[in-house]
């Protein structure tokens, strides 16, 4: 009878909760339109980062989606470079875990920081839009870089390389090293990576066209980019289809997992492994010819863009609509926005091609 | 050299509230058996506890072989020649008995040290053997019963060849054929020259085996005697102070209706057919060798381990008891065998402890109120006499007695017909147990009904009006009146088994 | 007759047992925090930043509450991650299918529930199965049930109303933290002034003796680990408001963060001791100190490392104290 | 109290050995029963498995197996002692990152060490890792599941700290290096014979050495192990120690055959060795665990991991599955132990 009385007492604070969110209304349009939610109190903000956003040392701040991965690393470093090319201190931050949770944090921390933009490699395409909107009404610049947060909660993404290419140049690549015929499998990270599934989606749609005809898809594995996972999946992968061709691996641990395995199974030209990866990780299989090739954009290149594009829009030179031109130092001055859907992009270009020619210089640099 | 293997010089040993060990002499010649005699809580199990390096004492010295010793732990002891068998069976339940036996002095190969099952299986079993047990060596600890493992630890004394084997209540649990068995064994080690000290409560244990006694009474040295020398009525005397009929104030209830009845109540694997009456303003016994399975019948009454056979009248009304909250409700109240584990928060205050059962009544739509639980913890901490400064005083600080005391009063703050004491005057001095007995009485002049479990034969005698005796798991005795008598109680249970084939 | 005696019934007022309080302990090292966090960024002390630094880590807090209750119990869950993924996915699942907003976060609390039953009946009935075992096991069968459900999509585009949860304000407070105080203050009464919290302590400091005593021990038990499993499942709702969006992958290490509040809020990990005002407090201090290295931007390594330190101290000094006391006692 | 305790003084030698015989029967059966159990599943899973994927039974498919699980294995024997003891640690997947991860940096700075050295070198770590923990669990007494979540997030720190983010690749390690994870001997790999030899020198520990069997008295009964003699402190100390070193070789062993060293290797793993050894039969309660089944635990997770991927499973039923095998092991051990107990009462002729 009394835990009766503790349960109605808790039902009733939740009902409150209810209603109070039904009449919050208004507070919650708030929220997601232009005027900030905190009274007029922060109107002023903005229209103070819009001042000094002319005049140069302000703060740019970027966030990675977790610590500890070196292609964040470099990206981080090629941001870092940039915005100090531009005299601007640069804020790096990246959560332990690869969580959407953590990085609203650190959004929550930058925007009291007042800093003047944010770049954001994003764990989690949506369920950032609450934290980037509130950063947006707060006047910060909003980009995101490597994996986009969707149209509605940034400016502008800056983008390694155009999906449709990324997925057209693996399957080329496949086919080229295969004889454009046999099975493939693809060897993703964890089924909820953005960016992975929409190449996954291209390299399909590629597949379906007249010239790849004779080469079959046979499965989708997720490495969850654990090594072990990794390589109890590619194992089993080779087991289940014993006259599998080649894989394709779209990840920097699913790649260097797969060419483990293949190396210590000896099975070198028998079965061909291309994909996206690190060079650091891969040179050793390159190396040894059990990767023929591979690709990856410049991690440096992508954040180095970033750090230009941000300063660009924090100076009010680009606003981030189609058509947009700026100038990214040491990468040329010819950057176009172009649109990604509804929303717009800037392309840094083609993805780079590793091989056995080149990798020696790229191994130790990322 | 001295005539004395072993000699303890005012030891005293004190732990937070109470002096277990109060300035205590004790002499021990080699190749005899000495009988240690005391009531519950006289401090014989402390005194134990420090002969064999488990406690280390405060105060006084103890010499072996005329040496001054001071063991840190029990290895040490061990390696000297002592080993126990204590009365709470210490055992490893899910070890193997030979494990039992030997743990922390394991046969070990000398080079590699490697331990040596083969020997030490072979080793067990000649032990088991030579105590007659039926049991394989390599069986489960946690699969034997209690006077199995009681053997087991007999054994684990002998695997050590001791010098001094001491002995607390070993045959508290036994059978009397059991307990020829061991005096058997313990005169065998007598002979081949060991010293025995042996602690039992029955009298029937010490003037059969011992030619010395010493007894201790509230933690305190009282005498040595040699035992032809001692007659029982002095040693009584010794042990409790005072003629033991003083020991049980005059009772004066008048016995009413009945209040409970039960019918061939039964547990599988405990007990089976147990049938008796109560009424209001009677206390019947309800005694038996520990295990006997009356504690397990008591637990069945208050809904601990519900009961899988027959049934429970109380005032009229057959209740299933299924769980204490149940019980308590209908009327039944319970005062558990162990305070410290199942009595008592000891980290709590008095008065926290004696509300507890009792919070809803005192509450206010689940809310509890301090002030009605203060006055309620006052009134009867007051009526049963804890000795406290205040009833915020932590159970932990309270001596035996008053803890008991406590435990009392938990009964009291709600309204019950029926109480069932299990050992109310376990580990109690002397002057607390007088108080508890008024209590006791006094309840029932009020009109419970009151079933005291106890091994304590005097308390049977004197404080029941009937006596129901198990063994086995069966009730082999119906006593009242007159023909309670110890003689009686004993025959009951400690029949032979061909006789309770026969009951079968 | 037993003579009579008189025993105080009034405690009189020490200020030396009101300051000897854990809780005091943790008030020091907040203000402390604060102090070191003002000095650190000139961002810090604003009230702005600080609500909603707030609203940052005040949803996994609803968890330490019924947490708070378990432990004290004696035992643990830590399938509450689980619990706030399984429940969130399903309410989002369901609104996309159609089913209203309202009833599906009903729904969502209703599903909190029946995995925190689920919890305490395994625990309640295999008794030999410490709870660590038990809800390890439906943690992992929990969130897997989330991914069967969702698999890789991330479902969303809830009413606006709902986002009010996560980042609405009511007056200058936000709409989180006065759900948060609500919840508090019920579970501080429930703990520190109801019969049931009395005996949850109880069964904390000796199950037996609280059985014995007529304490429904079981239902206790059961009931509190459901309340783990509703509380979980409102955090579900409010993380879910604040990130417009969820996914089987939401609420991941909950479980050891708020178990980290928990025991650095001074509740004893062998159960029957600690308050719910410490664990409060703990909530805040964690809170604010993250948010503080958070605005100096040290390294989320570095903050691991001392968030662990701080747990280990949590629990190491008064058993320092206790050890000390114990070796008077001894011999 | 049974009367057939007490005829037993009676009883002639006959009838005695013939009681001792049939009692041994039912522990001993009792005694087989899990593993004989776990066994029977792990066959039937293998069967199943079988039936939808031919490749499973495969003498390569197997090597592989057993050879994705070693690791899993050596670590299950650490946890089999200190859930024994009535401990719990979640630390091993930090340390096993820590341990890897230095030894990982050493071999690439110097690659002239040997790598039986940098071996050495990684359970020392380890030991140390486990010291520390076996100090505040042992000698301070604080809960083990406290204690090692702490330190699982301090260890994990210093990892990310000393790499500073960085991995460490396939190409900065020596061959020799990478031939310890790889490498085979009689065509089967190293790791199995590493976990071979684990696994004998602990059945010796466990069996036929006091501190072994001191270990299972302090789980099984500490306050009797003290009247024993033995120091539970010392002897739970020395569990964590040794936990510790075996997840420290661990690392080595991880980070040699993947040939990377990365601040998040291993995370999370812990739960699968617990889980290993839970379904093995070690009992949470303490005192009770056998290497046999803590081995056959390891496998039977093993072929989940190897498995699952091989019949098809979509990827979001994986973790459910783990899950239900789990808590299903764990239950049917629960009712087991019941089953023996109640035949325990049985005995009893009342």
């Amino acid at each position: 009878m009394k835990k009766k009385g503790i349960v109605q007492g808790i039902a009733l604070v939740l009902l409150m909760s209810l209603l109070g969110a039904c009449s919050g209304n208004n507070g919650g349009n708030n929220g997601n339109n232009g005027t900030p939610t905190n009274g007029g109190e922060s109107s002023p903000t903005v229209t103070a980062q819009a001042e000094d956003s002319g005049n140069s040392g302000g703060k740019y701040a970027m966030i990675f989606k977790n610590t500890g991965n070196p292609y964040g690393e470099k990206m981080m470093e090629g941001f870092k470079t940039a915005v100090e090319e531009q005299g601007n201190t640069v804020i790096l931050k990246a959560p332990d875990q690869p969580t959407a949770e953590a990085q609203i944090q650190m959004i929550d921390e930058l925007i009291s920081q007042k800093v003047n933009s944010i770049a954001i490699a994003a764990n989690d395409a949506d369920a950032l839009q609450p934290a980037l909107k509130k950063a947006m009404n707060a006047g910060i610049q909003v980009l995101s870089l490597d994996s986009a947060v969707n149209g509605a909660s940034r400016a502008v993404h800056v983008n390694q390389a155009d999906p449709d290419l990324i997925g057209r140049t693996l399957i080329e690549g496949v086919s080229e090293m295969i004889g454009g015929e046999g099975e493939i499998a693809i060897l993703s990270a964890t089924s909820q990576a953005t960016n992975q599934n929409t190449w996954i989606e291209v390299m399909k749609r590629v597949l379906e066209e007249p010239d790849y005809s004779k080469i079959k898809l046979v499965k989708v594995a997720y490495g969850d980019d654990l090594r072990d996972k990794s390589t109890s999946e590619t194992e089993a992968l080779l087991k289940s289809y014993p006259n599998l061709k080649a894989i394709i691996a779209p990840t920097t641990v699913g790649i260097a997992a797969a060419g483990k395995v293949l190396t210590d199974k000896g099975l070198k030209d028998k079965v061909q492994l291309t994909g996206l990866g690190l060079p650091s990780e891969m040179a050793e299989y390159i190396e040894s010819g059990i990767c023929k090739w591979m690709y990856l954009w410049n991690p440096i290149d992508v954040g180095y863009l970033a750090g230009y594009t941000a300063d660009a829009l924090v100076k009010g030179t680009i606003t981030g609509v189609l058509g947009d031109k700026f100038s990214a130092g040491k990468l040329g001055n010819d950057f176009e926005v172009i649109a990604d859907g509804d929303a717009t992009q800037i392309m840094l270009g083609a993805p780079f091609r590793f091989d056995a020619s080149n990798i020696a210089e790229w191994k130790d640099v990322y | 050299m001295s005539e004395y293997i072993l000699e303890l010089n005012g030891i005293t040993k004190v732990f937070p509230g109470v002096r277990a060990l109060d300035n205590v002499y004790f002499k021990l010649k080699p190749g005899e058996i000495h009988a240690l005699m005391g009531e519950n809580g006289a401090g014989k199990s402390t005194f134990i506890k420090v002969i064999t390096g488990v406690y280390e004492a405060n105060e006084g010295e103890m010499l072996l072989n005329g040496k001054t010793v001071n063991f840190r732990n029990p290895n040490e002891a061990k390696q000297a020649g002592i080993a126990a068998i204590y009365q709470h069976v210490t055992c490893y339940p899910d070890l193997s008995v030979t494990e039992n036996i030997f743990m922390g002095h394991e046969k070990i190969a000398t080079g590699s040290k490697r331990i040596l099952w083969k020997d030490m299986h072979r080793e067990a079993e000649r032990l088991l053997r030579e105590l007659g047990a039926s049991f394989s060596s390599k069986t489960q600890m946690g699969a034997l019963s209690v006077a199995e493992q009681q053997i087991v630890e007999i054994a684990k004394a002998l695997s050590v060849n001791a010098k001094i084997i001491i002995m607390d209540e070993p045959t508290a649990a036994l059978t009397t054929r059991e307990s020829e068995e061991l005096y058997r064994i313990a005169e065998q080690l007598r002979d081949a020259g060991a010293a025995i000290i042996f602690i039992s409560h029955r009298f029937e244990d010490m003037y059969r085996l011992a030619s010395k006694v010493t007894v201790f009474r509230d933690s305190k040295y009282i005498g040595t005697w040699r035992v032809n020398e001692i007659s029982n009525k002095e040693l009584i005397v010794a042990m409790v102070g005072r003629e033991i009929t003083q020991l049980f104030p005059k009772k004066e209830a008048q016995i009413g209706e009945e209040v409970l009845r039960v019918e061939g109540l039964g547990r599988t694997g405990y007990f089976t057919d147990i049938s008796f009456s109560l009424r209001r303003g009677e206390v019947i016994g309800l005694t038996g060798l520990v295990g006997s399975g009356r504690t397990e019948v008591c637990d069945s009454l208050f809904g601990i381990h519900p009961y899988d056979r027959g049934k429970v009248i109380l005032k009229g009304r057959v209740i299933k008891t299924i769980s204490p909250s149940q019980s308590m409700h209908s009327g039944i109240g319970y005062l558990p065998e162990d305070r410290q584990k199942q009595g008592l928060i000891l980290d709590w205050g008095i008065g926290d402890n004696i509300t507890l059962p009792s919070l809803k009544r005192i509450s206010f739509k689940g809310f509890t109120s301090k002030s009605k639980e203060t006055d309620m913890a006052k009134r009867l901490a007051e009526k049963v006499g804890v000795k406290a400064k205040t009833i915020f005083d932590l159970a932990s600080s309270l001596s035996g007695g008053n803890q008991q005391k406590v435990v009392f009063a938990k009964l009291l703050t709600t309204d019950l017909d029926v109480i069932i004491l299990d050992e109310p005057t376990k580990g109690v001095d002397v002057g607390a147990k007088y108080a508890i007995y008024e209590i006791i009485n006094e309840l029932a002049a009020q009109g419970y009904g009151i079933i005291i479990v106890s091994s304590e034969m005097p308390e049977i005698i004197g404080m029941c009006d009937r006596v129901e005796v198990m063994r086995e798991g069966r009730i082999t005795a119906k006593l009242s009146g007159t023909n309670i008598s110890q003689e009686a109680i004993l025959a009951a249970a400690m029949a032979e088994p061909a006789t309770s084939m026969a009951q079968r | 007759m037993i003579e009579p005696r008189v025993l105080a019934h009034k405690l009189d007022f020490s200020w030396k047992r009101f300051f000897l309080q854990w809780e005091w302990m943790l008030v020091i090292i907040f203000i402390a925090i604060n102090v070191m966090n003002i000095n650190l960024s000139e961002y810090y002390w604003d009230y702005d930043n600080l609500r909603d630094a707030m609203m940052g880590f005040l949803d996994k807090s609803f968890i330490v509450l019924p947490m708070v209750l378990i432990m004290i119990l004696g035992d643990i869950d830590i399938s509450v991650g689980s619990i706030v993924a399984l429940s969130a996915v399903i309410m989002a699942d369901l609104y996309t299918m159609g089913v209203p907003m309202v009833l599906a976060m009903l729904i969502c609390l209703a599903a909190g529930i029946v995995c925190g039953w689920i919890n305490g009946m395994l625990i309640v009935k295999y008794k030999e199965l410490s709870s660590v075992i038990v809800t390890l096991a439906t943690m992992i069968i929990y969130r897997g049930i989330a991914y069967v459900i969702l698999e890789d999509q991330a479902a969303g585009g809830f009413p606006e109303w709902f986002s009010f949860l996560g980042w609405g304000y009511v007056g200058p407070i936000p709409f989180i933290l006065l759900a948060f105080v609500c919840f508090a203050i019920l579970f501080y009464l429930l703990l520190h002034k109801t019969v049931l919290g009395r005996q949850i302590y109880a069964i904390g400091n000796n199950a037996n003796a609280s059985r014995y005593s007529g304490v429904k021990v079981d239902r206790i038990k059961i009931f509190v680990f459901v309340l783990a499993g509703f509380m979980a499942a409102v955090t579900g709702l409010f993380l879910t408001a604040r990130m417009g969006s969820t996914r089987p992958n939401i609420a991941t290490g909950y479980e050891l963060e708020v178990i980290a509040m928990v025991v650095l809020g001074g509740i004893s990990t062998a159960g029957g001791k600690g308050r719910m005002i410490g664990a409060i407090i703990a909530i805040f201090l964690i809170g604010f100190l993250r948010y503080g290295l958070g605005l100096i931007n040290v390294q989320a390594q570095m903050l691991l490392i001392i968030i662990g330190l701080l747990l280990i101290a949590a629990v190491m000094v008064p058993k320092l104290k206790i050890k000390r006391t114990q070796k008077l006692r001894k011999t | 109290m049974e009367s057939r305790n007490v005829g037993s003084f009676v009883m002639p030698m006959g009838q005695q050995t013939q009681a001792n015989k049939n009692k041994r029967t039912i522990s001993s059966y009792v005694v087989q029963f899990r593993e004989l159990g776990l066994l029977f599943f792990i066959l039937l899973l293998a069967v199943l498995i079988q039936m939808r994927n031919p490749s499973f039974l495969t003498w390569e498919n197997i090597n592989d197996l057993i050879t994705n699980t070693a690791i899993l294995s050596i670590l299950a024997v650490g946890m089999m002692l200190v859930i024994i003891t009535r401990g719990i640690d979640l630390s091993i997947g930090a340390t096993l990152a820590l341990s890897g991860m230095i030894s990982a940096m050493v071999v690439s700075h110097f690659p002239q060490v040997h790598p039986l050295l940098v071996l050495l070198l990684g359970t020392g770590i380890g030991l140390v890792c486990g010291g520390g923990l076996g100090y505040l669990v042992a000698k301070i007494g604080i809960l083990p599941i406290i204690a090692t979540l702490g330190m699982m997030n301090v260890f994990r720190g210093l990892t990310y700290l000393i790499s500073d983010g960085k991995w460490v690749s396939a190409h900065q390690m020596t061959t020799s290096f990478k031939f310890l994870g790889t490498g085979t001997l009689f065509r089967i790999n190293h790791l199995i014979w590493i976990a071979l030899f684990i696994y004998l020198i602990a059945y010796y520990f466990m069996g036929h050495t006091r501190t072994g069997r001191q270990i299972y008295a302090v789980g099984s009964n500490p306050e009797a192990a003290r009247i024993s003699g033995i120091r539970p402190e010392r002897t739970l100390w020395l569990v964590y120690v040794i936990m510790g070193g075996l997840s420290g070789m661990a690392g080595v062993l991880w980070v040699s055959k993947f040939a990377s060293a990365q601040g998040d290797t291993a995370s999370g793993y812990e739960l699968s060795v617990i889980a290993a050894c839970v379904v093995g039969g070690v009992s949470i309660a303490g005192g009770v665990g056998k290497l046999s089944g803590v081995l056959l635990g390891a496998i039977l997770l093993g072929i989940i991991n190897n498995a699952l991927p091989l019949i098809n499973v979509s990827a979001f039923w994986q973790m459910g599955i783990q899950g239900s095998i789990i808590l299903a092991a764990v239950l049917l051990n629960a009712i087991v132990k019941r089953g023996v107990d109640r035949n325990h009462l049985m005995r009893r002729k009342v």
